[in-house]
């Protein structure tokens, strides 16, 4: 027993001084290529940290964002940077860059040391167990619908919580949008073998999803995990070329963008009309509401990352 | 220790000294091409023989099932990017070493 | 120590060394990378004091609440990098200026 | 069977931090990305072991996510990200 924690031990300090010395090099990589490279490869050590932190759900979350997602919305942007520093470098020859250094970095890292120190002391002095809300979620497990009680705190105890965040989704998308998007990015024809691996691993993704989906009412999933894993699908249908009917980018994808919150909002005012408390389901309608309102969400968050990623404002019809 | 146990252990011993063998790889390989060879192994070998290890303790077919469907993916996926890069950078003129 | 308080502890020291990070570097996109390794120092630290249940399951509140954080993370780190692209078009470079150089 | 995961799971940590070097060094940055590839393999074998170390078996749906997904950002960076011309640029 002594050996196995000793392991443990040698495990935990593996990851956790793996992800400090990943995060430093990253930020403070003389190229930017570079940092984004190891940022990438931090964010899949994080999902290890969930993992060995008996967070399988978040793990969920954080692998199929920060291994699919993020990683490709930061490259896209970073190819973005590049053509418009090389545009402006051709059209201005002076273009005298600013690689300016500040000097007083030790102030910063001064008041630092003091911020972290506070914070360290803080969590030190925190009593060392607890069961926090836990025991209070298992009493009401029952009536919430469902037997995974992060669900059930997500859709049902904190309702309101996801509810603004899928919100804020939103929010994100519509500012993007009226950035105006980036100038279209005409790639080479994608060749064989990533077509091939884009119609193979599509519908499998879209199954994956499902399976989260369905998985989520009692094992670790939900319609995040869906979600994030139906975003991804979209990114690779959309490096891989695929461009979506024009018809579908009119009025469809918008629907499809505020299926989500739309009826989250309904079923919280319906609550409310109903005499009972924001977003407090009648028990026994707990579950179906549940199902419906998490595949109404899932399908709006994989779409709504699609689109961000994509970041190009769809095109308005001519109106005549 | 069952009998099965020491199968599982020497299957999952193997597949590790794979991922051993790709990380030397990947670090003492003199260019792009060559340490795609020593990845693949990694990805094929090392990670085929810790699921077979794993499969042979697993409770239920279903388990089997999902380590197979895990391996043939990252398989597909493997070797779907390793052809990508090499190609990329054929055609950016990486330069092939040459003894 | 318990590894749940060691993880929070990793947890400050990712949140401080994203903090400095944003106040030293004046290029966007390492802005926003520091941003973002200070969120997930946050998270880390939320996930980790959800774990000091002992033997039992860990505090399923705040996992919850880094579900939802990671995903308006990634919302926000899109708007972010998007405002980025749109300063490099428009003035080729995404570097803040430095004051004392003007 | 617990001591076994264990050690090999922290063997396996070591090996990424081996490759991360290739990550810093370069010099090209297919060579960087081929660094991530090898990252996401090797938290694929890691997460089955930890899966069959905690016994939790939702943690294999993670190790299905990660194969599924290591390739998004290969594919992103093959398609957007990589320059035209390779330059043998900087090594530390």
């Amino acid at each position: 027993m002594e050996a196995l924690t000793l392991l443990q031990w040698t495990f935990d300090s593996l990851i956790g001084l793996g992800l400090m010395w990943l995060a430093w090099r990253a930020l403070a990589s003389p190229q930017l290529f570079r940092a984004v490279v190891l940022f990438v490869a931090f964010g899949l050590l994080m999902a290890l940290a969930w993992v060995r932190l008996d967070a399988p759900d978040i793990a969920l979350a954080e692998v199929a964002i920060g291994a699919g997602l993020t990683g490709a919305l930061l490259l896209a942007a970073l190819a973005r940077l590049t053509t418009a520093e090389k545009a402006h470098n051709e059209a201005d020859q002076s273009g005298k860059r600013n690689h300016a250094v500040r000097t007083s970095r030790w102030f910063p890292a001064a008041l630092l040391l003091m911020v972290a120190a506070g914070l360290a002391y803080s969590v030190l002095s925190i009593p060392p167990s607890s069961a926090g809300l836990s025991v209070e979620v298992a009493a009401n497990l029952d009536i919430s619908g469902v037997s995974n009680p992060v669900t059930a705190v997500l859709l049902n105890f904190r309702g309101y919580d996801t509810l603004l965040e899928i919100l804020v989704l939103l929010l994100a998308l519509l500012g993007v949008w009226s950035l105006g998007g980036s100038p279209s990015q005409r790639a080479a024809p994608a060749g064989p073998v990533l077509d091939t691996l884009a119609r193979v691993l599509t519908p499998v993704l879209i199954l994956l999803a499902a399976y989260f989906l369905w998985v989520g009412a009692h094992a670790p999933g939900g319609a995040f995990q869906a979600g994030a894993v139906l975003g991804a699908a979209g990114v690779l249908l959309l490096l891989a070329g695929w461009r979506p009917h024009p018809g579908f980018m009119q009025l469809p994808l918008r629907l499809v963008l505020v299926a989500g919150p739309g009826l989250f909002l309904v079923t919280a005012l319906f609550t409310v009309v109903m005499g009972r408390h924001l977003l407090e389901y009648p028990p026994e309608r707990a579950r179906i509401l549940i199902v419906i309102l998490e595949t109404a969400e899932a399908l709006s968050i994989g779409t709504t990352l699609a689109a961000l990623f994509r970041g190009e404002r769809p095109q308005e019809k001519e109106r005549q | 220790m069952t009998p099965s146990d020491y199968v599982a252990s020497s299957l999952l011993i193997f597949g590790t000294l794979f991922f051993f063998a790709g990380t030397v790889g990947l670090l003492r390989f003199p260019d792009v091409y060559t340490r795609l060879h020593a990845l693949t192994k990694s990805d094929n070998v090392g990670l085929g023989l810790v699921i077979a290890g794993l499969a042979v303790q697993a409770e239920s077919w279903f388990v089997v099932g999902k380590l197979l469907l895990i391996w043939l993916l990252v398989l597909l996926a493997g070797a779907s990017v390793a052809h990508l890069i090499a190609k990329g950078a054929m055609r950016r003129g990486v330069q092939m070493w040459k003894r | 120590m318990s590894p749940a308080i060691f993880y929070a502890l990793v947890g400050v020291g990712l949140f401080c060394l994203g903090l400095y990070a944003l106040i030293v570097h004046a290029h966007l996109l390492r802005k926003i990378l520091a941003i973002n390794v200070m969120g997930s120092g946050a998270f880390l630290v939320l996930a980790a004091l959800a774990k000091r249940t002992a033997n039992a399951a860990p505090d399923p509140v705040p996992h919850a609440m880094v579900i939802t954080g990671i995903v308006v993370a990634v919302s926000a780190t899109a708007f972010a990098l998007m405002l980025m692209s749109k300063v490099a078009a428009e003035t080729g470079q995404a570097e803040l200026p430095d004051r004392r150089s003007e | 069977m617990q001591t076994i995961y264990f050690t090999l799971g922290s063997f396996l940590l070591l090996t990424l931090g081996a490759g991360i070097w290739r990550a810093l060094r370069g010099p090209t940055a297919a060579d960087r990305m081929l660094a991530v590839q090898l990252f996401g393999t090797t938290a694929v074998a890691t997460t089955l072991l930890l899966a069959e170390a905690f016994g939790n078996a939702a943690l294999r749906d993670v190790a299905l996510v990660f194969a599924l997904l290591a390739a998004v950002t290969a594919v992103a960076f093959v398609r957007r990200a990589w320059p035209g011309e390779e330059v043998e640029c900087d090594s530390e």
